[in-house]
């Protein structure tokens, strides 16, 4: 690991935290991140001596705030080189980036019998706002399915894709790690007629991200798995089709005018930001935006190659034929995120044990459920890394897994 | 911090290794179905009523080693057992797998013995853990909800 | 003032900040409300020694992040006196709520010609989503009207409210600052066999919440302007209307199980908080809703009492015919909360004049167009005052305007 | 911080009271409207364009200091100038009024002079205030756009 990123878990404040008399090793990013000072500080310092409604007052903290709220926005737009900054929307989650795209795109685009493609590693919040609409239009759904070692099986892409109006894929998984061919993705869907919906979820915090080079129409996620704040999602979209769409949810901001008998739409980015957003948190997530761009997209990248190969190369090496990691075994298209099963144990039993030596995994179906059936398991233990975790943290999990086994092993 | 041991106690490892009552039963046996939301656990209990009886039980799914304990121990709790007295059984444990003291016990529920699913009040220390000791439990009273509408 | 409120000046860090020699005199707070050292510091907190998921991972920092969200939640519903902390949501802002009733309850019990009634005073949080339904479903729209002096003009309330399935109105007028009669409405809804939805953001703030006592159906409030963090609304409703309505956002945590072929919900609360909530927010909540409890909420209507009046005289007496203050003289029925007209200058004006001497109004429609024509204004200037404003502020407001006056008189 | 005098300065408190070119013109003048969300001021700018002049030009509507003056520094500026010369006032006077230097400018644009409208310049310290300043102008844009279409 370059000396860079062993100085960088010092911005952490959450990492010095001991419990039991054990420092914290935290294995659960993919979930939702820790948080450095400077996006601390960035939150608090705009709580303290400026907070302010934004767009709506005209006093001078008001225009300071709006002035750092929409900053935020350029930084983001930035961030993941979207043409245009109103084209990035603050949602308080991907979740709602999501549904917001099935609500407006969807609802003015898609009737009986359209076809929309999906993935069998889906997470929740890309399935089921489209069973929604199964259930209330009769839309039908499709799903390319996986291959042994979990990428996605495009052998029959084409057919798949056949009359398709959508195909909406996550860039990486979130439960196998598997980093999708995205740029290929969303041009086989455009020769096929479709829309490509990108949930980004779990590469934006890990990777570069380039909407114009990769040919999305629309790009969802969290500000809270990117070192940003909860309670903020980012919705990307083209202005064409933004534009385009009807609104979402209806209130103050996103209106031009409002009459007792009807109302009129706000331009892009008002449009899809509905009442008081999430002011704090948008700051919060600009400055986690400087953070990551300071450190680097790429050396991020390259980070965490080198710790899901040390910390593959540990597991595999030290419990043999005890664990079964899903995924590919190839890092160059999997991320630093593995789940496995561990002898005969139960997850939710292994993580207790690891819980003992403060190292925090997740325990459960991770969202996912129709693809932890394909995986033939209720759930599956998951350590995920991010830019903070060192070879230490692959060590710790281990040592763990080891006291777990004993633990359970009848006496 | 409490340790692995308030948790995992001997009982609760040898009902795992070795459950209770597992199986199926035939209709006219009531099958009710409980998930966990949080770790995708899921429970079959098979239930037979019998003259005011539970006359049988019979559990399948599978969980961690705390739902699956709880599920057997339940199973040999209940069996034989009047559908009043099982009723009671029920309540006393869900209180004594809740944090707060709520008042959802009745005056003769003081009269049942919990025995070897005392062993499970160490959950308590863990609420993530509630669920899964609790998610046969609630199953069951499904069942008994659907045998004796 | 009572020393207490005096003193509590302190608990607000930006409230020491000075600009340009002079120091801040914020008065809008029906816009968003500044945060106490206590909110502030229960964020920064939790960001710094616990950040963790909520509700997914089993290790003891993800527990302990349950325990305060759900704490949060049962504060909040101790707040308002809620049955059931179950009955509580979370979500992103009021707008967000009041969109979620009309998507939710709306959709499954409105059909063409069902009558939904209104005020004539609503924010457009409460009429855009309905104007969708409109224009969607065909329902139809009734508005209560106004009085001269800005109260509910209720001596047609019955006719109004025959066959209509819906009363949905602001608690308070954020323009008006009219305190409407709930208990009262709500009770005249169910005579009628309507529901009594409650858009309870300006009044929730302000004075005690009894939803039992007030006989509502739903209410929606927001966390920022009760000193609350943004990026946070709450939904309250009876336990029987939430678990009969269709979901609203679909993706994690709102479901029991998800296959290739559909879903099922989970049960409250989670069954509408779909995705990562606002974790950090909703523990700010918790602290803001501590901090209010502590003082009282009796403590501060009576504090906001001697403010408006103190604040409407010195008005009045300064300005005469110059100052025209909208809504009831009645401060029984009144909030602190002025919107006037001052001479024939137009409100941006004047508030350019007012930011100059740091007194920070809020110049527009502030989103409630329908009222403003009523008022036969394009906009008002709003000052709005709350638990940490004093007289001083109150004549801070009179000194400013007075240079408007002097600034814009033809030299 | 910028002071008042920035922002107001004589000429255009001077328009404000006296505003120039207020009215309506009949039809086949084109009558567009425009919104600021924020404040909720409406204009209605009416265009009159005849062999590629804008021969006449009225504004009705309410707003604020800064936005009635400058609709009505704008009809004086642009009345009875080639459109061509009107599109150039446009853009020279939009660009005076952004924050960061987008380059919408165009060489030609160069020739243009603002006169008066350089008082506006103030303006651009007072972001909240920049929609005030350009409704009437985005609004033109808009009329310019429909009769010329
Ligand atoms: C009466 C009223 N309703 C609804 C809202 C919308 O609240 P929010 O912007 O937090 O969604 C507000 C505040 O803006 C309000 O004053
Ligand atoms: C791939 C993927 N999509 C969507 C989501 C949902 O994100 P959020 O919970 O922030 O709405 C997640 C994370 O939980 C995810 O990993």
């Amino acid at each position: 690991m370059s000396k860079d990123f062993a100085n960088l878990r010092q911005d952490f404040p959450v990492l010095s935290r001991v419990i039991n008399g054990k420092p914290l090793v935290y294995l659960d990013s993919a979930n939702t991140s820790q948080k450095p000072h400077v996006v601390i500080d960035a939150m608090t310092d705009f709580l303290e001596n400026g907070y302010a409604p934004i767009n709506r007052s005209a006093y001078q903290m008001a225009a300071e705030a709006t002035d750092l709220y929409e900053g935020a926005r350029t930084a983001v737009a930035k961030f993941i080189n979207a043409p245009n900054a109103n084209e990035v929307i603050f949602t308080k989650n991907a979740t709602e980036a999501l549904n917001l795209i099935v609500r407006t795109w969807g609802i003015a685009n898609l009737s009986h019998g359209d076809v929309v493609v999906l993935t069998h590693m889906e997470h929740h919040a890309n399935i089921v706002p489209w069973h929604m609409l199964v259930a209330e239009r009769g839309i039908v759904l499709r799903f390319i399915p996986l291959t042994s070692d979990g990428q996605l099986d495009l052998s029959n892409l084409d057919a798949l894709l056949t009359d398709a109006k959508v195909l909406s894929f996550t860039s990486m998984s979130n439960v196998l790690g598997t980093i999708n061919p995205s740029k290929f993705l969303c041009a086989a869907a455009h020769r096929a007629g479709a829309i490509a919906i990108v949930d980004g979820c779990q590469s934006v915090p890990h990777m570069a991200t380039d909407v114009q080079d990769m040919g999305a129409d629309f790009l969802a996620f969290s500000s809270h798995k990117m070192c940003g704040p909860s309670g903020l999602g980012v919705l990307w979209g083209r202005q064409q089709l933004l534009d385009a769409m009807p609104p979402f949810m209806g209130g103050g901001n996103m209106i031009a005018d409002v009459r007792l008998d009807g109302f009129t739409c706000a331009e892009l980015p008002a449009k899809y930001e509905a009442g008081t957003p999430p002011i704090t948190e948008a700051i919060g997530l600009g400055a986690a935006v400087a953070y990551l761009t300071k450190i680097g997209m790429h050396n991020i990248r390259a980070h965490e190659i080198d710790l899901a190969t040390y910390s593959m190369n540990q597991l595999t090496q030290r419990f043999g034929d005890d664990i079964v990691i899903h995924g590919p075994t190839n890092i160059e298209v999997r991320g630093a995120t593995h789940s496995f099963a561990f002898k005969d144990l139960h997850p939710h039993d292994v993580s207790q044990v690891l819980d003992q030596s403060n190292v925090c995994v997740r325990a459960g179906h991770h969202c996912a459920k129709p693809l932890m059936r394909l995986l033939g398991a209720n759930a599956t233990v998951r350590a995920s890394f991010y830019l903070y975790n060192n070879h230490q943290d692959a060590d710790a999990l281990c040592d763990a897994l080891e006291q777990a086994s004993e633990f359970f092993s009848p006496s | 911090m409490p340790g692995l041991e308030d948790l995992y106690r001997e009982i609760i490892l040898d009902h795992y290794r070795s459950p209770r009552n597992r199986g199926e039963l035939p209709p006219p046996a009531v099958r009710t179905e409980g998930h966990n939301p949080l770790c995708g656990d899921e429970i079959q209990v098979y239930l037979s009523v019998d003259s005011g009886l539970v006359s049988d039980v019979k559990i399948s799914g599978q969980g961690c080693s705390i739902s699956q304990s709880s599920a057997s121990m339940m199973s040999a709790a209940v069996k034989g057992k009047p559908i009043a007295e099982v009723r009671s059984i029920v309540r006393r444990f869900k209180s004594m797998m809740t944090l707060e003291e709520e008042e959802t016990a009745e005056a003769d529920d003081q009269n049942v013995k919990l025995g070897d699913l005392e062993a499970l009040q160490g959950v308590v220390k863990f609420p993530v853990r509630i669920k899964c000791a609790t998610l046969a439990w609630n199953t069951l009273l499904q069942g008994l909800d659907e045998a004796t509408a």
